[in-house]
């Protein structure tokens, strides 16, 4: 995709922020905090889809990474009154330190096993954090955490946490792209095809996993940092099977194998599932909790099975066609090795 | 100086061993055949000489080094490169993408120079796309280095898997059956390529004639073990070569 | 001693469910190459059926047909509409597709049965079973028997039926099995029924240890998957072997560790079988791969 | 007005984003200096503003004017009085989040059709948090952003804490129905929290006394682990080391678990006199099970109120019978006698609620108080604006509820005491007050 092309979809979606700010109060179900929460889970999902589009891992346990943030960030600055983005940058070691100590031990195994391991360090972690009450605060949860401080800025209200976390989400997925387009990109991708032919190239197989494995980790915890920060209290309920889920979900519906598959599964689940839950009532009298829950999973089983490339990824893929069709592309997509694209830039 | 020295090299599954005893030993120089009847263990022995396979007993040396149980990544940035018989192309990455794979062998740059674009980074791409643009040009695939590797032509394909290797800068190339598939005039193509290279080379091919023409030595491997040792055309004479190989085809 | 054995029991008695469950999942992996996530909810939906029919007085062995009847059914549709259109898909789709059905049966169930928890008694009313000083529920021996038909039908099933040959040879080999004219399709659809009718009656037989309630699918899905890995996750005496291990494991880890911990625990245990042995823990002889 | 300052508004964000050069990544700090401010003020006015605007329709509405026309004699005219209901009506509290429906659901037409509230319709707008934190972060907003001039919810522990930033920055009376004592501890810390149900060292000390009653010194404690279980350990810890008790042992168990018996075995082992639960069903009940029919235990066996209701007794079975709760006047409401002072209110309550739903239920009580003590804090103030509701709440003297009788005060924003609650026990099936 030529520059100019490349560069309206980059200002699109830095634009896309303010401008979901500016619709807030005015879709009734879309408020400010929702976008804050919208935007952590665009940034975890980042993460998790390095992880499991280009390291090929399935993770169903990256709320634990999310938790690992939160908690350092919670613990230093209400316990030790440490400043806030000095214990953000903490939980980004702790989370990296965990993750690669978990990739390590869990990169033996493939495919569903893996996804098995990480549920259950996920599942280990979450009953640690109830268990261990003097550090964590228990079940009933640690308060008292102050709002994201920048030198003498603050994040006290909604509209500059969320672009605080909007910024993030972009200068995350930079980064996924950066290194999606780097020497570690390609050695997963050809890792991908084939990995003995990669090795044969001296491609460090499991250097390159554990490394996209921390880096996805990263993402998770800086999330995590930023909903402490945000809400001000953290308790386990919040970090548990559910929300690992809640991040996979998101991941795969906007897209495994596209850097933007974050931002763009968290916009479409929550204005999908939002909109539903305004419109239900509209047929149902009355209708509430239960049937939000059976269109939500009606929604995710529908969705995966119309765009199995995820919607970013479904995107990218029909541009591409185009492109080829059209014999106006100069620069094909690459493809990981299960044939789904590997988009550079996303079609505006 | 010696190159590449294996002793007592042996693999077995199960009950039967594909490598038997195997020493060997190369000098930096010139084109090695590394040729035997089906199933005497020709692959078998690349895949353990580049760490593909861990021997079952033995040892492999390269460049001094004792490489036995290696990872092949490290084998590789050691300085060992290889093609494939049946081709291990990435498939979906363009050939400028495969070739910078192999290119990227060397590079010390990791994942937090790349998320970051730092000034390494860039040196290093850079660093990468003008050996591989210069290997590509070379083995003449300029033209379609943006293009699928899986859309060229299968010779093309071949030659592909070789530029890959060659981006590694090897000290030592291993070609399994690089003509494998090739129309005669391919084959000579590739003959005069693996020549022109000049790295030095051991080589397993099918083409027994190609291959006397080809090399300055020749090993002749059956039923895993090494029967014979020499230049072409003392092997041509050997009369245990005939009678297990050369005559065998010639029956046929 | 008592105290070893009544640990030991209580174990058994979690164990046997956990085997129940991990052994639909063995079923539907073998034959499909899915994990599926929602294989709790026909364990839920078995559950529930029985209570409602049991509470508008149907008789147990009616409502056990029921509840086998229902799960069976709705894993049918299921594996239909959802499992079969996604076939080829990859492994985290597949995962998401069934955390999705997962949701959705739980969303339904709460419409239908809203949120409080049912029960009915035990099948025979009458005080614990001593055991060398340690008490043994009726339900639990109830439970235990259950377990044992399971295995045991299962065991005839897979080996001495036509049907039960063929989806072994579709699990141990699908081209080959399809040669034999052996249709992967319809057998990926006799999983899905076979796993979840399994389900469906063993939530019957647990409802009066258990309660039946709209949320007890996952709970106990996780630890039959646990169970199932245990076991190797390829043959069903293995989970079920699995299973049994995994309670004990749990009951003492809660007796002599710490009760608050025993979940990390046990989870503990399935990740270092999953991250050391991946094979699983137990290669019986016995078990036969499906 | 507020559109057109919002379109305004956006319209200047993204033009702040255009004006950063490069791939624009750096834009989005850039434009965070200016504007934020103004948006929350937007927000805020609309909340006050746009209470009657047709188009905020909220989910789960109970029916506001039509009722009260056709049947009140002194019929509510106006705005509606907009209380927003944020409860857990699925996910793991979703048991308590039914009958908190059912009970505000049940006041709100009662009191419509007596003529609403300052003569104007109570409208509930009824949000669903799922018993997700996030979700009580994002309702609690959503009804302030709705105009909702009170709260009533979240109905647990941790989902009111996640959401108690919110509430705060919100200034709206907010009444919970969590257990903790950190929702309104210290109430100068809460200014705008209250909550209904007692405290968990309330309840705990409740037990000890009847326990002192009956020579019980030595304690096992048995609590599910999670946020309501930790209540019951704090406060069991507390009392321990206050020297009023004696803790054997404290056992655990997950919320999901189906079979208590080992920790059972432990307490009894450890050497309790008694066992106390501290968990709500199905747990609680399954405890009880476990301890009577499967172990034969014959220890006296406390509950929290937490055990509640229909379900304990529909879930225990025949070994109920002889546990000990404790617990508000609720679950006897029928039986209080007529010199109670809370007689009034319970009959009011009870039949209504049975007369609706057949059984009662022991979370009924809490969401019923919290509405019960909005209205008549907003018919004192006058007015709907929070200082006033507020200032009326910690006004109000006491308070008569179906719980106990609330004495709210600028330093107590629970306000129940001894003597509220009271020590039931289950005899064939039905709830009595214990000896």
């Amino acid at each position: 995709m030529s520059w100019p092309w490349r560069l309206a979809g980059w200002a699109l979606f830095v634009l896309a922020g303010p401008a979901l700010l500016a619709l807030a109060g005015q879709v009734p179900f879309l408020t400010s905090g929702r976008l804050v929460f919208l935007a952590i889970t665009a940034l975890a999902a980042v993460g998790l889809c390095l992880i499991m589009g280009f390291a090929g891992q399935v993770s169903l346990g990256h709320a634990a990474f999310y938790a690992v943030g939160a908690y350092a960030s919670g613990i230093l600055t209400a316990g030790y009154g440490v400043p806030p983005i000095v214990a953000l940058l903490a939980g980004m070691v702790l989370a990296g330190a965990a993750a690669a100590g978990v990739a390590r031990a869990v990169f033996r195994v493939s495919g569903h096993f893996l996804a098995m391991a990480t549920l259950a360090f996920g599942l280990i972690l979450y009953y640690s954090l109830g268990h261990f009450r003097t550090v964590t605060g228990g079940n009933a949860g640690r308060g008292g955490i102050p709002k994201l401080a920048i030198g003498s800025w603050e994040a006290t209200t909604d509209t500059r946490m969320f672009l605080l976390c909007w910024a993030l989400v972009v200068l995350g997925v930079l980064v996924a792209r950066n290194v999606v387009d780097s020497r570690t990109g390609r050695a997963l991708r050809a890792t991908g095809a084939s990995e003995v032919a990669a090795g044969c190239c001296g491609v460090n197989v499991v250097r390159a996993k554990v490394g996209v494995f921390v880096l996805g980790a990263l993402y998770a915890a800086v999330a995590g940092s930023l909903y402490a920060h945000y809400v001000t209290y953290i308790a386990p309920e919040e970090f548990g099977l559910l929300k690992s889920i809640q991040f996979l979900v998101v991941a795969t519906v906007g897209g495994l194998t596209s850097v933007w598959g974050g931002p763009v599964g968290a916009v479409v689940l929550v204005l999908l599932t939002e909109a539903s839950r305004e419109a239900i009532p509209l047929f149902v009298e009355g209708a509430t909790g239960p049937y939000e829950l059976t269109i939500y999973g009606l929604v995710l089983v529908v969705v995966l099975l119309l765009f199995n490339r995820g919607i970013a990824g479904g995107i990218a893929h029909a541009w591409r066609a185009r492109g080829r069709g059209g014999g106006g592309d100069p620069e094909p997509l690459a493809e990981d090795a299960t044939g789904r694209p590997v988009p550079r830039e996303v079609a505006p | 100086m010696t190159l590449l020295r294996t002793v007592g090299l042996t693999k077995r599954f199960g009950g039967v061993t594909a490598v038997d005893d195997l020493s060997i030993e190369l000098g930096d120089v010139g084109i090695t055949a590394l040729i035997g009847p089906n199933g005497a263990g020709k692959t078998t022995a690349f895949n353990l000489l580049c760490g593909v396979l861990p021997p079952s007993s033995g040892t492999v040396e390269f460049r001094g080094r004792d490489v036995t149980g290696q990872p092949p990544h490290r084998i590789a940035v050691l300085g060992m490169a290889r093609t494939f018989q049946n081709l291990e192309l990435f498939g979906d990455m363009s050939v400028r993408d495969n070739v910078m794979v192999g290119a990227g062998a060397h590079l010390r740059g990791g994942i937090v120079s790349a998320a970051l674009r730092l000034p390494r980074h860039r040196s290093d791409e850079r660093a990468a796309r003008e050996r591989s643009d210069a290997v590509l040009e070379r083995l003449g695939l300029g033209d379609v280095a943006d293009r699928p590797a899986s859309d060229l032509p299968y010779g093309l394909q071949r030659r592909v898997e070789l530029a890959r290797a060659l981006a590694t800068d090897p000290a030592l190339l291993l070609l399994d059956e690089p003509m494998a598939g090739l129309s005669g005039g391919e084959a000579a193509e590739v003959a005069g390529a693996v020549r022109a290279i000049g790295v030095p080379t051991l080589i397993v091919e099918h083409h027994v004639e190609t291959v006397m023409a080809l090399s300055d030595r020749v090993l002749v491997l059956n039923f895993g073990r090494l029967l014979a040792d020499g230049t072409p055309a003392e092997v041509r004479a050997d009369p245990a070569v005939v009678e297990a190989y050369l005559g065998a085809e010639d029956a046929a | 001693m008592a105290e070893l054995l009544q640990s030991l029991v209580t174990g058994l008695t979690l164990g046997a469910m956990y085997a129940m469950v991990g052994v639909g999942f063995v079923l539907i992996y073998n034959v499909t190459g899915i994990i599926n996530f929602a294989q709790g909810e026909y364990l839920m939906l078995g559950a529930m059926t029985a209570v409602t029919l049991v509470a508008a007085g149907v008789g147990l062995p009616l409502a056990f047909l029921a509840a086998v009847g229902v799960a069976a059914a709705v894993g049918g549709v299921v594996e239909r509409v959802a499992i079969r259109p996604a076939r080829g898909a990859s492994i985290e789709t597949l995962i998401l597709i069934t955390i999705g059905v997962s949701i959705t049966l739980n969303g339904v169930a709460l419409l239908v049965w809203g949120v409080n928890p049912r029960r009915y008694g035990p099948f025979t009313a009458g005080p614990p079973v001593e055991l060398a000083g340690a008490a043994l529920s009726r339900q639990s021996v109830w439970v235990f028997a259950f377990t044992a038909l399971v295995a045991g039908a299962l065991w005839w099933f897979l080996e001495r039926t036509t049907s039960g040959k063929a989806m072994r040879a579709c699990a141990m080999n699908p081209e080959a099995a399809m040669l034999q004219g052996i249709s992967s399709s319809r057998m990926s659809l006799y999983a899905f029924l076979l796993a979840t009718g399994i389900a469906g009656a063993t939530g019957m037989v647990l409802v009066p240890i258990t309660s039946a309630s709209y949320n007890m699918g996952l709970p106990l899905a996780l630890r039959g998957f646990t169970a199932a890995v245990i076991g190797g996750l390829v043959s069903p005496l293995g989970a079920i072997a699995g299973g049994l291990l995994l309670g004990v494991a749990e009951a003492s880890a809660a007796r002599f560790v710490s009760s608050g911990l025993k979940d990390a625990i046990a989870f503990a245990v399935l990740f270092a079988v999953l991250v050391l042995r991946p094979q699983g823990l137990l290669r019986l002889r016995l078990a036969s791969r499906v | 007005m507020t559109k057109t300052a919002r379109l305004i508004l956006a319209g200047a964000l993204l033009l702040a984003a255009c004006a950063a050069e490069g791939t624009g990544d750096q834009a989005s700090p850039t434009s965070a200096e200016a504007p934020p401010a103004t948006i929350d003020t937007g927000t805020a006015d609309a909340a006050d503003t746009e209470t009657a605007e047709p188009t905020t329709e909220p989910a789960g509405t109970t029916e506001p004017a039509g009722t009260a026309t056709d049947t009140g004699a002194t019929a509510a005219e106006g705005d509606p009085v907009l209380v927003g209901v944020n409860i857990e009506q699925s996910g793991p509290a979703s048991v308590q989040g039914e009958a908190y429906a059912r009970a505000v659901e049940l006041l709100a037409r009662q009191i419509n059709d007596a003529g609403g509230i300052l003569g104007r319709p109570l409208e509930l707008q009824v949000v669903d948090n799922a018993t997700d934190q996030t979700e009580a972060v994002t309702q609690t907003q959503r009804l302030v952003d709705d105009g909702a001039v009170a709260m009533v919810g979240p109905g647990t522990s941790p989902t009111t804490l996640a959401a108690m930033d919110t509430i705060l920055s919100a200034g709206i009376p907010v009444v919970s129905m969590g257990s903790a004592d950190a929702i309104t501890d210290p109430p100068a810390d809460r200014p705008n929290v209250f909550k209904t149900p007692a405290r968990g060292s309330l309840m705990a000390s409740e037990i000890v006394a009847h326990m002192g009653e009956q020579g019980i010194g030595r304690v096992g404690l048995i609590a599910v682990n999670n946020p309501y279980g930790d209540s019951g350990v704090t406060a069991w810890e507390e009392l321990a080391a206050a020297g009023d008790v004696e803790l054997v042992g404290i056992e655990r168990f997950e919320a999901t678990d189906t079979d208590m018996t080992t920790q059972l075995n432990s307490l009894a082992g450890a050497g309790a006199e008694a066992i106390v639960t501290w968990a709500i069903p199905p747990g609680a009940p399954t405890v009880r099970r476990n301890a009577v029919e499967n172990l034969g235990i014959e220890l006296p066996m406390y509950f929290d109120a937490g055990a509640g209701a229909e379900l304990f007794v529909e879930l225990a079975g025949a070994a109920a019978d002889g546990a000990l709760v404790i617990h508000p006047r609720t679950l006897i409401w029928d039986q209080v006698g007529a010199d109670d002072p809370q007689a009034e209110a319970l009959t009011e309550f009870g039949s209504a609620y049975t007369g609706e739903f057949g059984a009662m239920s022991g979370f009924a009580g809490y969401a019923w108080d919290a509405l019960g003590l909005l209205r008549t804090a907003i018919e004192q103030a006058g007015d709907t604006e929070p200082e006033a509701i507020i200032e009326a709440m910690e006004g109000l003297g006491e308070y008569v509820g179906v719980t106990g009788t609330y004495e709210i005060t600028d330093d107590d924003h629970q306000g129940l005491g001894e003597g509220d609650l009271v020590m039931l026990t289950v005899e064939g099936g039905e709830w009595r007050p214990a000896e």
